[in-house]
């Protein structure tokens, strides 16, 4: 039916007053992904979402849509977008209303109308809800007729402004799975703003983040978690930060990277010799014992490191540890620094896979990640 | 408190004692009021929604000019369109002064600024963002004109009766510009005035009665308007 | 335009003719509406601050009474007013008809409601939860309620001023309880009403100018406050 | 200097209008304790709060402090307490005064509340910050302006309410690392609210579960946690209802229970025969995949199992396994569901430790947990 569409935009600029509240160089959207915008609140997310959603004109910068220039005035270009925001913002009108609003305003007729609102209902687990009055919804329940009411328009960009961020775990599990399918189904391009990266990595496979207005790191999701290009935005993220190497060889599509001595396993194509940056979620870092028998297993880097410093990251322990001079993160529950009683000068194993490592040559960019 | 009883039996008795000009003062208050309260939501609905809803050149002006007008006293609109319909004034060959419409002008003046004021406060107070989803969902700025409308519409309503309120308890402008001449422009107000300072509480009172009985209906309907407004708050 | 112009060079020569019983019109406006808001801030603001902060018997019958002061027209005040004081009414020994304690007496009537029911929408949006937090701090129901007023300071003020100019704006109550006596109970707007009715628009200019200064100021003060107290907001 | 106090309650009941908000039949919170209570929004548990505090009257039941009846009258004994909420609430006045509100209430002298403040403020963090308009103040900065204000009054009873919902991760894992350290050096009761299960349990060691206004699951944090005794309640809190088994035998402490023929370890002294609930936290129990090696470990359970079935669950994953007939639960994240390409049908190995099992005799209580 409706295929999806490219996104991206240039120079985006936006200013309240005498503040600058965007300012953002490049944002691209390929056709179909799913795009996290993260950043603390006041970064400036939900700003550039309106921007790109051809809601409000920037100061400065172009917008394209396919690749054409677009701006707020291109009715066209807007009747191929959708949107839904954290409060459900719901009209005061029925269900069928409010997510029939803009099937109407795009002149659908009444009987499509209605089987289009049904079926948009039913798909989102709200079968037969029609006739209720939309102001007397709970939050979960708006929020679903909120995301029928843009999803009924087959958008071919969807855009999202928090719209887990005031629901219940339990809820929210339920709804971020049943929204996922239906992306995944329709193909649509989506940009999504959260201030929760674990949000962003289980729905987004590209990733921008913001720190006041700006753009500090923009590439797939896999990258920007594992290689922060600074300090702060691996703090933002619970990272650590990339360690420097070389690469020392290649076996079978394995590399083994020299970081200040140690040898780092990791899947990629390098030439011998090539510098490069390394880096791991501290997730997919595990901790053993220090004397605790380890077998040989698929998990190809395993080390002997030390507890540098222990802090708590939201509700878990962030340990930095350190391998002979590379300093490595691991993020550990409460519990096992109990049971383990981990603390600083205490030694441990270390392991992770090598699949789960990326490495960047150091000349293949600067601050921004391809 | 006898002065109290007698006027109240006297009230009482009015009613069925045959005209006093109690007929056309009713008539002619209802007239002054509706007329004044249409034209000034005619003129002051759009402009509350400019001013409430949008950020343009001028927006500051218009402000200025609305909470101007509301707070100007009555009785200097009243000199000023004295002044504009009186013989040697502008208007003064129209020979409006001490006429009906005389009066409709006087509180159009009046009710327009209010229902403006009010109506850019209640339009104020629809979230910006209920108005980004409008757009995102491809309204053009007159649908979400609409939108806007609708989703403050209690508010607007209050602002109108709102209007209408002042208009029928004013006395000053009236007093003034429609001279207060039985049969023709006296209205509640002015002929409340005129027979307490005469020392007839009986009428005076008749007329109070009455008076508050509309006042009273204006007010429960803007309390009712507002009342269902929050019931139907976004919580 | 030749009756504007002609206004207002009179107007501007007026203060230099010397007294017109001009000084005593301004300094009779002031008392007036000084007392009488003074007055209906003592009586208005702890009723203000009880049916905005407390839920207590009797408290539907006080919002009732405010709501109700604040609906009835002024005539209606005045006439009632008239009655309490005239000779065979109840108050009526004291002769105070025809003086400015009579024009207080009305005013604090129209005043204290407006600065009751003002006070108390300010005081109700203080946020329930900072007084449990300042409760649980150890706050006793006396420092609660001063907590309270200086949370809501600024609209407490905007209540009051807002009562001032409601007392100085108004027309009705005064013409009927005052008289409009010259050099006694002529306050701004009764005397407008008068020199316009006479045609002697320059007067009645110089005194419109006047009023509107006042009228100005304290709405500047008003919107001061609420503006205020918008930045001061919890974002 | 001051000692914590025990606070509980019986039968309490508030209504608003005809709903009945809160309805518990009890509540205990032993001296020095850190109580969380959890619930979905709605659920009543600020309105509990505020009722333990002192700070509502409720329309039935008691309040005991230290097992004397309380009120809201008693002034002397809420001069005991002290709260945060999670909107800061700070009055219009400077940082200083606001944090010395409490101490000027309690007549504090003017020199001895300078000491205080300064020294209050200090240990939060927030050194040299007297003279600050409390109004300017971002979120996290006023967040812990509110907890000074609390803690600067050595209260012996602590009201926590939601005080970390509205920030961000990386400046909530420091605030809750400041605060947690400060519980544990006054030794303070604490009643902390919060609708997020895992922040309550890196931070109370007993939970009370409300849903609705009662309280459906009391008890220490790892039981409750553990054996959820409804489907509700294990849903609310990610984890998976327990199993029913018959202990088998013991050895050295660790029990053998039969759950349908599968044997799980645990530690616990039972009598064999006895008839018990077993309950494993999702988030402790390992998947591997169905051939890989797996040495033997201080792990001691270990299984094969089938997937019955995966579910979103907030942004991880909720495995349903069949071990041979008892139904387990765990917690993945997405990319390990990607990485072993977990779906129904599919055959793993399960393990967890014996510490990781909860065991409670089938007779020892029904609804409520002791």
């Amino acid at each position: 039916m409706s295929r999806p569409m490219m996104l991206s935009a240039v120079g985006l600029k936006k200013r309240f007053g005498s503040r600058t509240v965007v300012d953002v160089d490049r944002f691209d959207a390929p056709a179909g992904s799913t795009v996290a915008v993260i950043g603390p609140s006041g970064a400036g997310k939900t700003t550039l979402l309106a921007i790109l959603g051809l809601l409000e004109k920037p100061h400065a910068g172009q917008v394209y849509l396919d690749g054409a220039p677009v701006g707020v005035r291109d009715k066209a270009a807007r009747m191929n977008m959708a949107a839904a925001f954290q409060s459900p913002y719901l009209f005061k009108a029925s269900v069928a209303e409010n997510v029939a609003f803009g099937l109407k305003l795009r002149k659908v007729p009444a009987a499509e109308r209605r089987r289009l609102v049904e079926s948009s209902l039913a798909r989102i687990g709200l079968e037969g809800w029609e006739s209720r009055d939309a102001l007397t919804l709970s939050g979960g329940e708006a929020q679903r007729v909120a995301l029928a009411r843009a999803l009924v328009l087959r958008p071919r960009v969807l855009f999202l402004d928090e719209p887990f961020a005031s629901l219940d775990p339990l809820v929210k599990g339920h709804l971020v799975f049943d929204l996922a399918r239906i992306i995944r189904e329709d193909e649509m391009t989506t940009i999504y703003v959260t201030h929760d990266h674990a949000e962003a990595m289980s729905i987004a496979d590209r990733v921008m983040v913001m720190r006041e207005g700006r753009s500090v790191a923009h590439g797939p999701s896999d990258e920007v978690m594992k290689l922060p290009p600074d300090q702060w935005t691996a703090d933002f993220l619970g990272a650590g930060r990339p360690l420097r190497g070389v690469v020392a060889g290649s076996v079978e599509g394995v590399l083994s990277i020299d970081v200040s001595g140690v040898h780092i396993h990791a899947v990629g194509v390098l030439p011998e010799g090539e510098k490069v940056l390394v880096g791991v979620r501290p997730e997919d870092v595990l901790l053993f014992d220090g004397d605790a028998g380890i077998p040989r297993s698929s998990a190809r880097n395993r080390f002997h490191a030390v507890v540098v410093e222990l802090k708590m990251w939201g509700v878990m322990h962030q340990v930095t540890l350190d391998l002979e001079g590379a300093l490595l993160t691991a993020r550990v529950s409460n519990s096992s620094v109990r049971e383990m009683g981990l603390s600083p000068g205490m030694e441990v194993q270390v392991v992770f896979k090598a699949t789960a490592v990326r490495v960047r040559s150091e000349s293949s960019g600067s601050g921004e990640i391809p | 408190m006898q002065v109290f009883f007698e006027a109240i039996v006297q009230a009482i008795r009015l009613p069925f004692e045959g005209s006093h000009g109690l007929l056309s003062v009713i008539l002619t208050t209802f007239e002054v009021a509706l007329l004044a309260t249409l034209i000034g939501f005619i003129l002051g609905t759009p402009v509350g929604l400019l001013i409430g809803a949008s950020r343009f050149r001028g927006r500051g002006l218009l402000i200025t000019l609305t909470n101007t007008g509301m707070a100007v006293p009555p009785v200097v609109i009243g000199l000023v369109v004295m002044m504009l319909l009186s013989r040697r004034g502008p208007l003064g060959p129209l020979e409006l002064l001490y006429t009906v419409d005389a009066m409709v002008i006087a509180q159009v003046i009046i009710s327009s600024p209010i229902i403006a004021g009010l109506t850019s406060s209640a339009v104020a107070a629809v979230p910006y963002r209920l108005r980004l989803q409008a757009r995102s969902l491809g309204a053009s700025w007159f649908q979400e004109a609409l939108l806007i409308l609708k989703e403050a519409r209690l508010g607007v309503l209050a602002a109108v009766a709102t209007g209408l309120g002042a208009v029928v308890r004013g006395v000053g402008a009236v007093l003034i510009v429609g001279g207060n001449i039985e049969g023709q422009t006296r209205v509640l107000t002015t002929a409340i005035v005129q027979e307490s300072r005469r020392g007839e509480f009986g009428l005076a009172i008749a007329l109070s009665l009455l008076l508050l009985a509309i006042v009273f209906a204006i007010n429960a309907a803007i309390t009712w308007f507002q009342h269902s407004g929050e019931k139907a708050g976004r919580g």
